[in-house]
Order: structure tokens, then C-alpha cells, then sequence
């Protein structure tokens, strides 16, 4: 039995392909006469109109080709994306291979190490979108460089938000490792005259992300980045459902990568829409895409993810998707100039998320050896992750909502916040008064879970 | 609130004990906390394994844990077909005696077609649940089946 | 040849067929268990939640059904309509008959009178929502008896409102006198236990209709069937575009209905989502559509009557008429809340608002006999609208935008205004400062028509 | 901005006269009001019958109205063909002997069939129009035809 905790990569998984070269690599992306996903972004920061980009995968290849080029003439998205199957995500790449060959539509994904770059660069061909690379790889090694080789030109994750939500037990030494290798090979792109764009996964589990943790995690993981090179990142994070703590998390984004990156690095914000649960009926999840958009929008999020009505029930069809992004390209609309969010709500958030990200982020950016100081950091829970996946993160931190759906931490672990800081959450959650039951506090947390499904009574209180 | 690894969980009590997991490929870990939360709030032991369990892990957990009332099973990412492909291999070889029940989203997409639900069955899924709220009553079933077979056996 | 200039009925219709008995139609329309349009305006009322209405017409019978219930289970609108086709608009009943017969698709609405109380009885029965029918008849009689039976329980109109968009030669003291006989007919229900909702149709030509025109008339219309025992009214604005100007137009309405109107009548506010010329690109008619909703929102309107992204086009399919009015309700969303508009401009607008419509109303219900005052206004132009179709007014009224957006007279005509309120639209036009070419005045009025065609840059300037 | 009616509206100028409508079963008015004023910059006298203009009415304005240069249609709301189907017994009987220019919206729905176009052509509709702005050149070129023949009359 194979009892291998990192498990990352497949024993019977097929040599690895001939790639194109670097600089047929960077021709190909080039001389395309299409924009890159970076050249989406900054366009998009300049107009300060928010870029619309779906989650997209199927198995199948001919059935990804078709679905890209359904959402592209449907809703003209900014960018596109392959999503990855779960299978290529954890390097069980003969899995994924098997599926493909025997029964696409059974993968939840696109297997792109299957398929294949050569087939990958019919993707990118078939639309003239760039195409971004979504998936939940701890070990992204060789997706990258078969992503690399297709022409997509833009590549998700990170090696803390791509591993302690998407597997067990894969230390995050080692994920943190394999990642430093995608971005300086990602550095070497940007010499060769390539810039890719890296996105960062502030979402992690997407259920109650607080926003200091997500913003921590992307800031860090940026900070790696930059390290070796790359040029281009958007931290991205989920939106929570409270405005004015939705929006000061994206107005955070430039101010935070003014303190802690080069200034040689382009930042752009990105909103995932809401990243927990979904509402089930199609009228309430239409009211929850249009609410991330216009959160984007207020946010000044440079792209914004989008989902579907389906989202609840499972990977979406073409029609829900491109429904999804007509729906929150409303959102941008100069009609809506007069849309605004209250402005000191915003600045107190603004004010106290700052000086969280400042206590998670600042000891491990000041170490000398960061990314050693990141592992240490989740071993002894000063970072933290609420229900991690992984067994290397400790997942004490409990969030919760307070009265406005704010996201509060009703359990702060171990992280290295301020008392003042902790105090004001658990005022905000009126839990200020000492300590409370596990069993209570779990019902709150799933009820705040499901707060969406309360709002619309979709469900009984 | 993450469940300790299954080493460090070991039943503590004379509870029902509950091998808990998330198919292999499958990293949705919030389902599976609450429910193992839900489950020790009922009085069960839960051995959680948490996510991305191949049945192997599955199967070491049972035979290290004699008495396991039930393996409960989470699938949500669409592939718990492929996920459970090794069960009848590993029931073949003797190994998971005890009933497998399994909930979830257990199909890719929205569109949901109910062969798909038979086909688990006939990998030997003992039970499918689609709704949580019964699976503390269908453990509550099993443990009293289980008694009083364990009371005839005694006789 | 007929030179009738009324051309009010048609040599060859068919006889009036018989009716149910008015205590069987109360009876049909008060055990359905459905509830009537008027019951859903004052639920809609209040909830504060805005209720949702299409446009539908289809000319052949089974069409329609099928329309109606593809909408009713696309959408789930709180009231459906039947559009009728211009031919019965216009008592051409024997052309709407022919056509009925031989070609419905060639027909722009469905031909109520052609096909009949029982056939429309069973379009009610086909759906849950109550049925509204809307027109443009400025002799509504016989179609007022059909949709009556029908077991319509709305029906819009008036005898300025459906004379002056909708026809060249009817005399007004002619509509008003067959929209006496509907008013009276609705009184007569109404005492017999049926409260039939009447909708007057402020709207006109739709292009660039000032406010206090569309106020003024729909304020004549009310009062003039209030007096006929009319006892649930729904005054209808359509939106002109700038935020401020439409929301007080429809917060001004129930001011109106107070000092106007008798205290036992309902009064409703409702918005018509933009009537004027519609982008013809998707993207930016479902900005119109949207923004459109939010307008009765935050206007207050108890209903709003929807438009879809093929308004540029041509009559709707379902599936537009559907993704309308989805859109539409998201506007309606909970999440909103937030969103709110210059409460200062709108108290502005409001205020010299309410001051024009006393101006344009105050002469007309001062005088002995309303409508013979109403007929004689608009002879002399004290009352007038822009764009009349009619000979009956005298079109002398001119609308332009100014930079904001909103509608303002750039010619008064002989329009009872204050000489203040005239100096404050000029102005506000740049027009201040003595008379302009008509050359220069047409081609900025044609701009104006234009004016969402050229924010979201379909045409050049 | 409406125009007079009709016969108030008679030509003054030895200019081009135009008789301008909207079909018999149609109420729209905006664009008719803003042709007329196009025309009459462009230099052509415009006798404007308006909306709701049967084709008797049509007719009639050509039979008062010697030299008609054109008569200009517009039709937006769908009804076009229904509309101009006494077009060709008009014909027949001898009346509307000038060119007949339609323009505007011309069969109901938002997906359009060309063949609606021909049906209308085989009407008798001389001139279809999908863009306002190629109506002045054309009128003008009618003009400079017209000119031409009645130049060939006199010599
Ligand atoms: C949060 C979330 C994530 C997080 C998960 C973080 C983490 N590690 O936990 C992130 C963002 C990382 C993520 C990733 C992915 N996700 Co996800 N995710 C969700 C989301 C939004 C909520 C899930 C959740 O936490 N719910 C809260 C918990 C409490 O409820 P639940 O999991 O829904 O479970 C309920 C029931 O299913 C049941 N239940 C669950 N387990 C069990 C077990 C038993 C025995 C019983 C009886 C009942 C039961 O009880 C719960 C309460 O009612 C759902 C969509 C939604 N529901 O809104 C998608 C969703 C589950 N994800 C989906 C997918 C496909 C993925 C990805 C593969 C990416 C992709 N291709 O889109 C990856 C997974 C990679 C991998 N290796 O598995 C799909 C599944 C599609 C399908 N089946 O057709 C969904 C439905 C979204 C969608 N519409 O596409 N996801
Ligand atoms: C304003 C309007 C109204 C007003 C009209 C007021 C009035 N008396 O003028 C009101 C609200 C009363 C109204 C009523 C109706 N309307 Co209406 N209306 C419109 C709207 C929104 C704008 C029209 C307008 O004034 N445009 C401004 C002027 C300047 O432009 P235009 O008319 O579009 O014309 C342009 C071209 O067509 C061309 N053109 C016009 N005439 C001519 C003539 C020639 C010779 C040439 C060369 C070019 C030309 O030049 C113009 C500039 O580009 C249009 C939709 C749109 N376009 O956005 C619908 C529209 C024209 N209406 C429509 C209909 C069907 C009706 C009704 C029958 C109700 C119904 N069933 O929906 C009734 C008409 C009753 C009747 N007896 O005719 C339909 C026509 C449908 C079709 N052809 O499939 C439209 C397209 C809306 C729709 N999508 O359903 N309407």
C-alpha cells in the first residue's frame, strides 16, 4: 500500500512530453495579435471598468473547445479560464488520463496534463480571450510548464492558498518549494520578454475567508513571488457578503503591495464572488452575482471571477455561465455611477484590517528565511487557516458573522493578532464576555455558513 | 475546528465508534468537520481522516479500529464514482466488512441523472444519503442492529 | 372612400357577441384563488418590493397561451399582459380579424376583440398572475367588455393618454367621452364587488417626455375617473434617464393623489422602464433594463412594466422577454439596500415638480366641467404634449436634455407654467439667453432621442 | 414640433414636393415629425399627412398635389405589408403614379426575414430604405431624373 503522505505524483503517470522552447514560448504568446491576461489587467486598472472572467471546465477536449467558444461569443468575458480537474490538481495524472480516454464528462475539470500542450494551445486558439489556468495544485510543477507551453498567460495559486485547501498532507515546505520553482521559472518568462500574470488564491476555503487571513496569505505568497521574479500578480480574494468589509479587504490590495512588494511589480485586486454557499434558487443567486459585481466595482478590483445560478447544484452549464457574466457585466455599467458604499464604514475596516495584515504578515516577511518562517508560522498556528484541509495548517481559527455579515474571528487561535484587534472582533459577535461553548459556537458558525440561505429563506432559521 | 490526523483520534470511549473521510481526489474539508463535529455531539467516536482518502486509508482505518460501526463517506467534487472505483476490490479482499454510506454531490454537474446513484450502489455503497439530518438516525439504526446482534451472538 | 376622420369602428366588424352577466364575471374573477392585479399592487405596496410586469403580444391564440405561460414559468411575474395589436387599437377590428385568421404572426399584438372573452378567459385561466390589458385605444368600449369578461382585471388607458400618442383624428372630447363610459363601467363593478385596477398611461410618445406632462395628464385622468367611481388607480411614468428627475416624478405621485384625488381611491405609482429609443446592443440594453428597475426602486413604484435587450429590434421572443424581467428583479434584491440617490436633487426636482403639474392641472380641475376644460387646453395649447400624433394637440412643446440627463422644455409652447419654472429649464439648457434657430433646436432634440444610443457609443456624436 | 395637417401644408415654393406618411394601422410619430423637418432643411416642400395614413389618403394628397415628387412611407410597427396591401389596387386604378419610398421597422419580430422585403417590392413599394440617411440623396436623385424628363418633355 502506498502510504507516501505527499502522494504528488502518479506512479504510472506518462513520461513528460517535448515542450516548445522558452523564446518559441514567448513568439507564440507574442504574435498572437491578442492581448495577455496581464495586458487585460492593466487595461482594466487604467479604465477602472472591472474585467470579467468565468470558472470553465469540462473533461472533454472537444467539448472545452466548444465550451470557451460558447462563453466567449456569449458574454465576450475578458479572460478565460481552463479549470483543473481534481485528479491532474492532486498529480494523479493516469487517473485523469484514464477519464479522458474513457469518460470525460466524469471529470470535474479540464485535464490539461492529458490532453496535452499541444491540444492546450487549441484552446487558447479557438478565443481571443488570454486564458488563465484555475486549479488547487500543491505541487503545480508540471502543469505549469504544460500551461506554459499552450500559451496560457496567467497561472493561479500559490504555495499556501494551493495546498492548505486542496489536500491533506503535503507539507508546505514542500509545496512552498515547488512553487518558488514556478515562479522563477515564471521570472525567467518575464526576461525572456513574457510577463505572466501569477494569481494568488486568497479564497482559500472560501467558506468565512476572514479577510485579514486572505490578505496575509496573498501578501506573503506575492512577497515570495516577487522574490524570484515575477511581475505581475493579482491577489485575489472572496467576497464575504458585507460590503464596506468586502470593499476595504480590494481597497487594501495596492496599499498593502506599496508596503510590502517592489514597486516594480504590478498589483491588481481581483474579487472572487461569493466563495461559500451558494443560494440554490436561481433569483437569489442571480441577487448574490450581482452583489459581487457591484462589490468588485466599489472595490476596484481590476478582475472579477464570476459564478453561476447553478453553483449550488454543480459544475455549470454554458448558458448558466454566460447568464452569470452578462449579469455582472450589468455591474459596470456608467449607469451606476451614483452607487456608492458608505465611506467611514469603509475606512474603519479599512483602517483595522490593515494593521491585522501588518501583525500576520510582518514576522514571517521579517525573517530571514521567509518561506521556512511561513511553515514554522502555521506549525505553531501565529498563521492559521479556518477548516483547513491540511493537517499542516491547525485550523483553530473560528470565524464567525456578526450582526451587519461581517466576518468576524469568534476564535483567534494562535494568530499573531493584536489583543485590541481580537477584542473588537469578539465585541462585534457579542462574545466579548469570555469564553462559550464549542457545541454553541459551532451552530453559529454554521448558521453564519449558510447565511445566505437565511437571508433568502431558502432555509428555516 | 480541523479534526486532528486519525493517529491522535483514536476512540476514547465504549461509543459507537465512525470512520469519517473524504473520497480520494476530493478536497472539500468544511462538510466534513461539521460533520464530524455533528456526530461526536451525538455520542459517536469519530475517526475523521478528513479529505482526500483513498479507500486503502479507508480500509487501514477499519482493520486498526476493530468494532468501526460505518465508514461515512463525503464526496462532493463530482467524482465519487471514480473515487470509489477500489471498493469492490477491497471488499473482495475482505477488507471494509462494515456498511459504507456515503452523501454528497455525487456527479459532476447540475443536471443530475439518478443512474448515477445506481451505479454507486453496485460499487457497494451500503447507503446513499441526500439528506444529512438523517444520517445521525441511520447510525442510531445500525448501532442498535448492531447491539442486537451482538447481544444473539452472545446468547 | 371613407374620410370619416374618426374611423372609429369598422363597416365590417361582427356583431358584439353576448357577454357574461357582470355578477358571473365578478364571480370568475373573485374565486379563482388567483389574485386580481389589484390585490398585487397592494401587496407590492406594502412590502416595498417593486412587483414585475411584461409586455406580451402575440397575434394567434395557442401563441399567446403558450407565451404567456413560457413567461409566467420563465420569470414568475407578478402580473402578465395582453398587448394588443394596433389594429384593434384602432377599431380595425375586421383587419385584426382577417389577419387573426390567415397570418397572426404579421400581428403586433394579440386581437382580443377578434378572438374573443372566452379565448381570453382562457389565456387567464392558463396562468397564476392576474392579466392587465394594454393597449392604445382612444375608443377602448367594446374591447374594455371583451377584456372585462375575459376576466382582465387591469386595463389602461384614458381618454388623453390613449388618444394623443395613438391616433391622428379623434377628436378629444370623443375619447374622453368613451373612457367616461369605461370609468363608469369600472365604477359599476367595483360596487358590485370587483375592483378593476385602471391604469392611465403617462408614457405618451415615450421619447422624451417631460415629467410634468406625464404627471399632469395622468393627475386629469385619475380625477376624471375617480369621479366615475373608479376606486384603484395606477399612475404610470416613463423613466427619462436621469436618476433624480425620475425618482421624484414617482415619489410626487402619491403627493398628487392627495391633494387631488378623493382619499378612498388607491393610487399606485408605476415605472415603464425606459420607452424611449433603446440601445440596440445587448450589453447595453440590459444597463437600460437594469437601471431601469432600480429607478422604481428607489422611486417607490409599486409596479414596474418591463423592456427586454430586442427592444431596439422588434417584438420580443419569450426568452428576452424572460431574461427582462429576471434582470428587472434583481434590482429588487435585498442586497441593495444600500443603494440610495442624491436625496437633495431629488427634493429639488420634486419640489418645482409638484409646482409645474399644480400649474398644468389646477385650471383643467377648477373648471365647471373637466373634460370639456381638457378638450379646450389643449386647443389652445395650456395643456400640450411633444411629438403628438394627434391633430388635438398642438405639439408645440419641445424637450431637450440637459447635461445631466434630465428632460427639461426648451420650447413651453403656450403651456400654463409659471414664467420661473420656464427660466429654470432654459437655463438649465443653456437656452436662457433669448431664442434659438428650430434648425439648431431639432438637431439637439434628435441628439436627445438618441441620448442612450450615444452614452454607450453606438452612434457617433 | 407636429406638423399641420395636410391642408394647411400646401407646397409655397416651385420646390420639390414630398407627400410623407405612417402607415394606416401605425401611431408612431417621432420619426415622421423629424423626416419632415429633415426634408424641408434639405430644401423639399413637405405635405406631412402624418400617422394612421391609409393609402387612400396617400392617394388623395398625390391627386391635389400635381407634380409629387415621391411619396415617402414610413411603417414601424410591424404592420408595413398588411398596411400597403391596397397598394397595388391603387395602382391599378391609376393613383399613386410617383415612386413609393418605404423606410422604418417593417415586419413584426426581433429576427427579420429578407423575404418580407420582397413581398412588400411585390406591392408595388418602389424603394426600401434601411438607413434614414440615404433618403435625401435619393430624393435627390429622383429630382434630378424628374428635372431630366420634364427638360426631354420640352424639347
Ligand atoms: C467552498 C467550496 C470550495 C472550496 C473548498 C475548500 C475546502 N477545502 O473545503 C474550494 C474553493 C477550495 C473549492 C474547490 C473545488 N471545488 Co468546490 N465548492 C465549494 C462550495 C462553494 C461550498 C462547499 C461547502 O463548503 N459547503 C458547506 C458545507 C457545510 O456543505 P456541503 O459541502 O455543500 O455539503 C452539504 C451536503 O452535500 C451534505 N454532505 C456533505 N458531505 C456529506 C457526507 C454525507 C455522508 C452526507 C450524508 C451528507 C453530506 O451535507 C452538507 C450540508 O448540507 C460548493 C458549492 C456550494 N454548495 O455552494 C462548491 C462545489 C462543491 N465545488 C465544486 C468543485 C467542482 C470544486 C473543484 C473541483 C473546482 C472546480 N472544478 O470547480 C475544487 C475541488 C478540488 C478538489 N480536489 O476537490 C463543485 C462540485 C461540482 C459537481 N459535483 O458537479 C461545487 C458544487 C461548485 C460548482 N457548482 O461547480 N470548492
Ligand atoms: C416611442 C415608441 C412608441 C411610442 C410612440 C409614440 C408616438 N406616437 O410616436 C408608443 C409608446 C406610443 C408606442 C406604441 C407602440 N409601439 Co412602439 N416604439 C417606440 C420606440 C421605443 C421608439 C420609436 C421612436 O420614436 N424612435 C425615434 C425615431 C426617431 O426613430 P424610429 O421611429 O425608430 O425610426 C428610425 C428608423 O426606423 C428610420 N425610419 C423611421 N421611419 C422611416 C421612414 C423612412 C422612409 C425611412 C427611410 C426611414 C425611417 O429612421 C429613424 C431614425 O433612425 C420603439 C423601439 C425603439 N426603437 O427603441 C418602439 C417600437 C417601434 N414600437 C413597437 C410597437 C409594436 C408598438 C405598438 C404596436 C405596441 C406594441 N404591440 O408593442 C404601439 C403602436 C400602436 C400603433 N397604433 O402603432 C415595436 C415595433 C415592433 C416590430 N416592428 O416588430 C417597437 C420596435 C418596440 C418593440 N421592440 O416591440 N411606441
Amino acid at each position: 500500500m502506498n502510504r507516501d503522505p505527499h502522494r504528488r505524483t502518479d506512479p504510472h503517470a506518462a513520461p513528460e512530453p517535448e515542450y516548445p522552447s522558452m523564446a518559441e514560448t514567448v513568439r507564440f504568446a507574442r504574435t498572437r495579435g491578442t492581448p495577455t491576461v496581464r495586458d487585460v489587467l492593466a487595461r482594466s486598472a487604467k479604465d477602472a471598468v472591472v474585467a470579467i472572467q468565468p470558472r470553465c471546465g469540462v473533461g472533454g477536449h472537444p467539448e472545452m473547445r466548444q465550451l470557451l467558444r460558447a462563453l466567449e461569443s456569449g458574454a465576450r468575458p475578458d479572460v478565460l479560464t481552463l479549470t483543473i480537474d481534481s485528479h491532474t490538481r492532486l498529480n494523479r495524472f493516469a487517473h485523469a488520463a484514464r477519464l479522458a480516454a474513457t469518460d470525460p464528462g466524469a471529470l470535474n475539470g479540464y485535464p490539461l496534463v492529458a490532453h496535452g500542450w499541444q491540444r492546450g494551445r487549441e484552446l487558447v486558439e479557438a478565443v481571443s480571450a488570454p486564458v488563465e489556468i484555475r486549479h488547487g495544485s500543491p505541487d503545480a510543477r508540471r502543469l505549469f510548464r504544460v500551461a506554459v507551453a499552450a500559451g496560457a498567460t496567467s497561472f493561479e495559486g500559490g504555495g499556501i492558498s494551493y495546498n492548505l485547501p486542496y489536500c491533506k498532507d503535503v507539507p508546505l515546505a514542500h509545496s512552498l518549494a515547488c512553487w518558488r520553482e514556478v515562479d522563477a521559472l515564471t521570472g525567467d518568462l518575464r526576461r525572456a520578454g513574457l510577463t505572466l500574470d501569477r494569481e494568488l488564491f486568497g479564497t482559500l476555503t472560501g467558506v468565512l475567508t476572514p479577510p485579514s487571513i486572505s490578505l496575509a496569505i496573498g501578501v506573503i505568497e506575492a512577497a515570495l513571488a516577487a522574490a524570484e521574479g515575477v511581475g505581475c500578480l493579482s491577489i485575489s480574494y472572496p467576497q464575504g457578503g458585507n460590503l464596506a468589509q468586502d470593499v476595504a479587504a480590494l481597497r487594501a490590495i495596492p496599499l498593502l503591495a506599496r508596503r510590502y512588494l517592489p514597486a516594480d511589480v504590478e498589483v491588481y485586486p481581483v474579487l472572487h464572488e461569493f466563495m461559500g454557499v451558494f443560494p440554490g434558487r436561481r433569483a437569489h443567486a442571480e441577487q448574490l452575482i450581482f452583489y459581487g459585481a457591484l462589490t468588485a466595482r466599489l472595490g476596484g478590483a481590476a478582475k472579477l471571477v464570476t459564478k453561476t445560478y447553478q453553483e449550488a447544484l454543480g459544475v455549470p452549464d454554458a448558458r448558466a455561465n454566460i447568464d452569470g457574466m452578462r449579469l455582472a457585466a450589468v455591474a459596470n455599467s456608467p449607469l451606476l455611477d451614483f452607487v456608492t458604499v458608505d465611506a467611514e464604514q469603509v475606512e474603519e475596516e479599512l483602517h483595522w484590517l490593515l494593521a491585522e495584515v501588518d501583525d500576520l504578515v510582518a514576522p514571517v516577511l521579517g525573517a530571514a528565511d521567509p518561506a521556512r518562517a511561513v511553515t514554522a508560522a502555521f506549525a505553531d498556528g501565529t498563521l492559521d487557516i479556518p477548516f483547513s484541509a491540511s493537517r499542516y495548517a491547525r485550523g483553530d481559527v473560528l470565524p464567525c458573522r456578526d450582526a451587519s455579515g461581517a466576518i468576524r474571528y469568534a476564535v483567534a487561535g494562535a494568530l499573531s493578532l493584536s489583543p485590541a484587534a481580537v477584542a473588537r472582533h469578539r465585541r462585534a459577535l457579542g462574545l466579548a464576555d469570555g469564553p462559550h461553548s464549542m457545541r454553541t459556537l459551532v451552530d453559529r458558525v454554521t448558521r453564519d455558513i449558510n447565511h445566505f440561505l437565511h437571508l433568502f429563506k431558502e432555509i428555516e432559521p | 475546528m480541523r479534526s486532528d490526523p486519525a493517529h491522535t483520534d483514536a476512540p476514547e470511549s465504549a461509543h459507537e465508534v465512525i470512520v469519517l473521510g473524504v473520497t480520494a481526489s476530493d478536497a472539500h474539508a468544511v462538510a466534513n468537520q461539521l460533520i464530524a463535529h455533528g456526530l461526536r455531539a451525538h455520542g459517536f467516536t469519530v475517526i475523521n481522516l478528513g479529505v482526500c482518502t483513498p479507500i486503502e486509508e479507508f480500509a487501514l482505518a477499519v482493520r486498526e479500529n476493530p468494532g468501526v460501526l460505518a465508514v461515512v463517506v463525503g464526496s462532493l467534487n463530482g467524482h465519487a464514482y471514480d473515487d470509489l472505483c477500489d471498493l469492490p476490490a477491497a471488499r473482495a479482499a475482505g477488507e471494509l466488512a462494515c456498511p459504507v454510506i456515503l452523501g454528497g454531490n455525487l456527479s459532476v454537474g447540475s443536471r443530475k441523472d439518478p443512474d448515477a446513484l445506481d451505479r454507486l450502489r453496485r460499487l457497494g455503497v451500503d447507503h446513499i444519503l441526500s439528506e444529512l439530518t438523517d444520517l445521525a438516525p441511520l447510525l442510531g439504526e445500525l448501532a442498535r442492529k448492531a447491539a442486537r446482534s451482538r447481544r444473539l451472538q452472545t446468547i
